[in-house]
């Protein structure tokens, strides 16, 4: 039985995103024109060995310090799924 | 905003002296506001005034029949003949790329393609020059990642091949990492852009990305009271958009092919700011701008936020009036933001206007002329003790001795780092880093398509014999540039430089780095080989430890037929290895006393520059009478790092004697300057050797071209390939801790 | 001869495709802006060059694979006009499924510029039948997502089919059996992550590209 | 008042993700040893003119299907936030 950590990464608050400009824009050259703005973040999805959820969410947390996300210019948000839960 | 009392602490926060903070006062006869002052604080900055550097730097030579544009323009312009000019440049992104490796160097590129596209050049080549910290801090193999990533994504992106550069690692840059990238760029010598805005009632056009809050710099952020919520307001790091860059280039250089542009300056640091007041005190005009039009990616942005905020892909143009509509189409063609947002006026002020309120007036002279000019105290670097090869013993494994010099980290292939970077988009690229050569080489493709013409681009700077030297280090950047266009059988014309120092205000730093213009300069003058532009990188220190000096050059030569370029792949089998140039055997500072024997003393190889301009311009001769089959310069490791590069590139084996009676290790390793080795055929050797002894040039033959390994007279004797790998995995185990394909 | 170059914004190996067709055919090519919605009819060759259009946001390939031009370059490549994307240019026709299969990130999530040794693995296509199939060629690839991924179903097919025109012999991006290149079932349309247009000047990477050109164009 | 539409893109299932592979393998290398497999999706947040929740919902899967999601190696999950649901 795993747990599953999800991750949110995305751009901090006026971080420029050339990347959702983009799409928002093509969206409305293809005729959706009710798309005002888009943003494009990240998902990542961890498959874990079982643990206590605050635990887990601790370490996590670190793996985002660490690695998952570059604080410099994004923040991140962490989901817990435990076993139960699912 | 409520308007922000001009307290000293906010002036202080503003890097403003209490003496310049009294000029401002005089000139404009009362206290600034906050946007004024921000105008002021930036313009005022080293960053944009050069207020350390200035003096020093006009002791440069910067013309000669070659130069168009000298320094002082956004790049400097050379005449490369058939109407056809270069344009190039180097910057310094050292900071933001310490703090966010990936876009601090990926917008250092974007910066610097648009100093050059400015001026009306088609980029067509970017080098960069890096230096990391040692390769086992803890920072260092992100920071070489991030950096590596950045500098490939965005010049990827916008499709122009970056084709050369060089990679070193030491202790001093641990806590300052140095990020310098040079942009080279084609136009024609008749339809050269500059930034001087000229007339009255001429419309001012904003081109490119959305003003966000970008890089605002952070003390003077917190100095300002807000009133909307401040965590929208937290200085942001610059992110780069090479897409939007790519479209502005083509669009600009679209517009330029008309006669619609007046004048154009892109926005760099200090963005409008700089920019506005730069194309107006450029042409003596005034400028009026209404803010309301500037377009904005976020809400409720003040005035002072515009006026700093650091955005990148941005350019400002004055259009040539009934041209409007021109220009117009052609930005939306490309999809970019475009907007009138003010015009030319003969008030000779920077008039601002927001939200119907005149939130600026100042006069535009006194942000140039008055710009603070510092005569910093320097104490020249203590001479060091020349070292014998006498007093430092011989290794007792030369093979050993040679694997270490090879795989030390400024030696050891960067094929890790260039492997990331496009080397062949835009298909003019006859060399690249591919070939470990000493210079790139870029076919001139001219609008009537390609030529048989090809510039020459190097980035040379050897860091450790500026700390020991900075007179004999700023001659021997300059020098090693030089020889290695040469070596390719390029004529050099001209160069651009980055010069990284650390805190100017200690005189012993201000030493460093007038020691290294003046050498610098005494060897751009031996070479009639003038510096076009550049770029002053100061305060690069962290805890009181400044980097060593590092005055990275780049340059640029011509070679007018490829069909007779040479460099270091040509060596065949069977050819006799002669060696250009006087060795005494220098081992002070020296890359094998740094590897083999752990230690970094010694004066630094003196550079004679008559001897070096005498060696390289009998090299080139001989290149062009097709006398050679293979050219290398030597430079760090000496003979045999020449060698064995020569011998990687060859695909052949080497071997090596002493003819003279210097030590083995101070002949192999030495790292004398103006030399050469060169590979040439049975019949050539003689009249080489004796043409040489006419022209007072050193010559003799050191060895021969065959088999496949790489051995050498009373030293080392190993397989090319053997070494070869160890060579080429140093890095990749580095970054990677494993093994990668080649 | 006249063929054509599409261009969308931040295409950048446009120019270096128009040269190429230009050295072979002794013809400028038409150069095609993406908003245009109609192939010239004089048009009997398409290159869909290599960039980051659209700054390769979203997906390489995705936006400009919607562009109106594409739909057009659709019908008449199904009506037989031979069509060769290079790189950025063949992930946008994946995009557009005119050609199966998809690019992901290179396996080792890095850019990679290296000259690749390719094998013909079908020398008989109207792109390759002026190689030599022992021999192999030497073509550069400089790409961020050149790692062919097609499910196993869509593989046995397109290698059943000897849809599969080039292999790399050094595999730099991961792709699934070396995939460096691909046709369509009907054979008029080539997708590949190297660089033909990069090698056809001695000078400029060599000359292995050239075949390419002169195998389509003179079939033509 | 506008509405947030929010798309979740995933590879499906068979198709290697040398993303999620590499972030795995980093993060054990970190040691978080816990870390038994990660995939790396996107989230697309879309700015929409107001609309009727189920309509806009029609629309949101319309832009997958012809560009947010390239359906022969990635699958998708569209979350609206209605107005009032804020
Ligand atoms: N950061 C880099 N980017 C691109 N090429 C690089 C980089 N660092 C080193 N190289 C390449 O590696 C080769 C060796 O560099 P270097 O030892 O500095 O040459 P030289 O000693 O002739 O100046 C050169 O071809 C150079 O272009
Ligand atoms: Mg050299």
């Amino acid at each position: 039985m795993t747990m599953i950590a999800r991750v949110y990464v995305g751009l901090k608050p006026g971080v420029l995103d050339p990347q959702g400009r983009t799409i928002a824009a093509s969206l409305n050259d293809l005729g959706f024109n009710e798309v005002q703005d888009a943003t494009q973040g990240k998902v990542i999805e961890l498959k874990l060995a079982p643990g206590e959820v605050e635990a887990t969410e601790a370490r996590v947390k670190e793996m985002c310090e660490k690695l998952l996300a570059n604080t410099v210019i994004e923040s991140y948000r962490i989901e817990i799924d435990a076993p139960d839960a699912e | 905003m409520t308007e922000t009392a001009i307290t000293p602490e906010v002036v202080a926060e503003h890097g403003l002296s209490e003496d310049e903070y009294q000029i401002i006062l005089d000139r404009l006869g009362r206290e600034p506001n906050l946007t004024e002052l921000g105008i002021f604080s930036v313009m005022w900055s080293e960053h944009c005034s050069y207020k350390s550097s200035r003096r020093h730097l006009g002791k440069f030579l910067t013309s000669s029949d070659k130069v168009i544009q000298g320094p002082g323009e956004n790049a400097g312009v050379i005449d490369v003949g058939d109407g056809d000019a270069i344009i190039f440049k180097m910057e310094s992104h050292n900071h933001p790329s310490y703090i966010e490796p990936y876009q601090g160097a990926a917008t250092g590129v974007g910066g610097i393609m648009r100093d050059v596209f400015t001026m009306g050049a088609r980029p067509i080549a970017l080098m960069n020059a890096l230096r990391f910290g040692e390769p086992d801090h803890p920072k260092t193999k992100a920071l070489v990642s991030g950096v590596v990533a950045g500098i490939g994504g965005y010049g990827n992106c916008v499709g122009v091949p970056t084709v050369g550069g060089e990679t070193n690692f030491h202790a001093g840059y641990n806590g300052n990492i140095l990020v310098n990238a040079m942009c080279v760029g084609l136009a024609r010598a008749d339809n050269v852009f500059y930034s001087a805005a000229k007339g009255v009632g001429n419309p001012i056009f904003y081109v490119g990305s959305k003003t966000g809050r970008d890089g605002i710099h952070g003390a003077t952020m917190a100095s300002a009271e807000f009133d909307d919520d401040s965590e929208e307001k937290r200085p942001t790091v610059q992110v780069g958009d090479p897409f939007t860059e790519k479209l502005l280039i083509e669009a600009c250089l679209e517009l330029m092919a008309t006669d619609a542009i007046i004048a154009i300056q892109d926005m760099g640091a200090a963005g409008l700011t700089s920019s506005s007041i730069e194309m107006a005190d450029k042409g003596g005009v005034g400028i009026e701008l209404n803010l309301d039009k500037v377009p904005q990616r976020e809400t409720g942005m003040t005035a002072y936020e515009m006026m700093l905020s650091e955005s990148q892909e941005r350019m400002l143009m004055v259009i040539q009036p009934g041209k409007e509509q021109l220009a117009f189409d052609i930005f939306e063609k490309w999809a970019l933001d475009v907007a009138q947002i003010g015009q030319t006026t003969d008030t000779s002020h920077l008039v601002l206007k927001h939200k119907r309120k005149t939130v600026c007036d100042i006069p535009i002279a006194p942000l140039a002329d008055d710009a603070p000019n510092y005569d910093r105290p320097h104490t020249p670097t203590a001479k060091r003790d020349v070292l014998y090869a006498a007093q430092i013993a011989q290794p007792d494994d030369y093979n050993q001795a040679l694997l270490d010099v090879m795989t030390d980290p400024d030696i050891a292939s960067k094929r890790w780092v260039w492997e990331q970077y496009d080397r062949h988009v835009m298909a003019d690229t006859v060399d690249s880093s591919q070939s470990g050569g000493d210079a790139a080489i870029v076919r001139i493709h001219s609008e009537d398509g390609p030529t048989t013409k090809a510039v020459a681009i190097t980035t040379d700077c050897t860091p450790r014999y500026c700390y020991a030297d900075p007179v004999q280090g700023g001659r021997q950047a300059v020098a090693e540039s030089w020889r290695n266009l040469t070596s390719v059988g390029a004529d050099p014309i001209a160069i651009t430089d980055c010069l990284n120092f650390g805190n100017p205000e200690r005189p012993e730093i201000m030493g460093q780095f007038v020691g290294c213009i003046d050498g610098m300069n005494e060897a751009c003058r031996a070479f009639n080989y003038p510096v076009v532009s550049g770029n002053v990188s100061l305060y690069n220190e962290t805890n009181g430890v400044a980097i060593p000096p590092t005055p990275a050059v780049g340059g640029v030569g011509v070679i007018p037929d490829i069909s007779l370029l040479k460099n270091l792949q040509g060596a065949e089998d069977g050819d006799t290895l002669i060696l250009i140039g006087e060795t005494t055997g220098w081992l002070g500072s020296s890359i094998y006393l740094r590897a083999v024997e752990s230690r970094e003393d010694g004066a630094p190889p003196p550079v004679d520059l008559q001897a070096e301009k005498a060696n390289g311009d009998y090299v080139r001769k001989l290149i062009r009478n097709r006398r050679v089959n293979g050219v290398h310069d030597l430079s760090d490791g000496g003979l045999a790092v020449a060698a064995a590069e020569m011998a990687f590139a060859s695909k052949v084996g080497l071997s090596l004697k002493n003819p003279t009676d210097l030590p083995a290790h101070a002949w192999y390793f030495g790292e004398d300057q103006g030399r050469y080795l060169i590979s040439t055929d049975e019949n050539s050797i003689n009249p080489i050797l004796t043409t040489a002894e006419g022209l007072g040039v050193p010559a003799m033959v050191v060895g021969k071209v065959g088999g496949t390994r790489l051995t050498a007279q009373d030293a080392f004797d190993v397989t090319v390939d053997g070494l070869r790998a160890r060579w080429d995995q140093w890095l990749p185990t580095l970054m990677s801790g494993g093994t990668e394909t080649v | 001869m006249q063929t054509a170059v599409i261009t969308f914004p931040a295409s950048n190996c446009d120019r270096d495709a128009a040269v190429a067709l230009e050295q072979i055919t002794g013809r400028a090519p038409h150069r095609i802006w993406h908003k245009e919605t109609t192939i010239p009819s004089d048009v009997g060759f398409v290159v869909v060059p290599g960039g980051f259009s659209y700054g390769d946001y979203l997906r390489s390939g995705a936006i400009a694979a919607k562009s109106p031009i594409i739909q057009d370059l659709k019908r008449r490549s199904e009506a037989g006009l031979p069509v060769l994307g290079i790189c950025n240019g063949f992930q946008i026709l994946t995009e557009a499924q005119m050609l199966p299969g998809a690019l992901l990130r290179n396996a080792n999530q890095k850019f990679v510029c290296r000259v690749t040794k390719l094998r013909l693995a079908n020398a008989q296509t109207r792109f390759t039948k002026l190689y030599d199939a022992k021999n192999e060629i030497d073509i550069p690839v400089a790409h961020h997502d050149g790692n062919y991924f097609a499910d196993d179903e869509t593989l046995r097919r397109v290698e059943g089919n000897g849809q599969v025109v080039f292999r790399y012999s050094q595999n730099p991006n991961g792709s699934r059996n070396d995939i460096a290149g691909i046709v369509n079932a009907a054979g008029n349309v080539l997708g590949m992550m190297p660089h033909p247009e990069r090698t056809v000047d001695q000078n400029h990477g060599g000359t292995d590209g050239i075949a390419l050109f002169k195998s389509i164009l003179g079939t033509l």
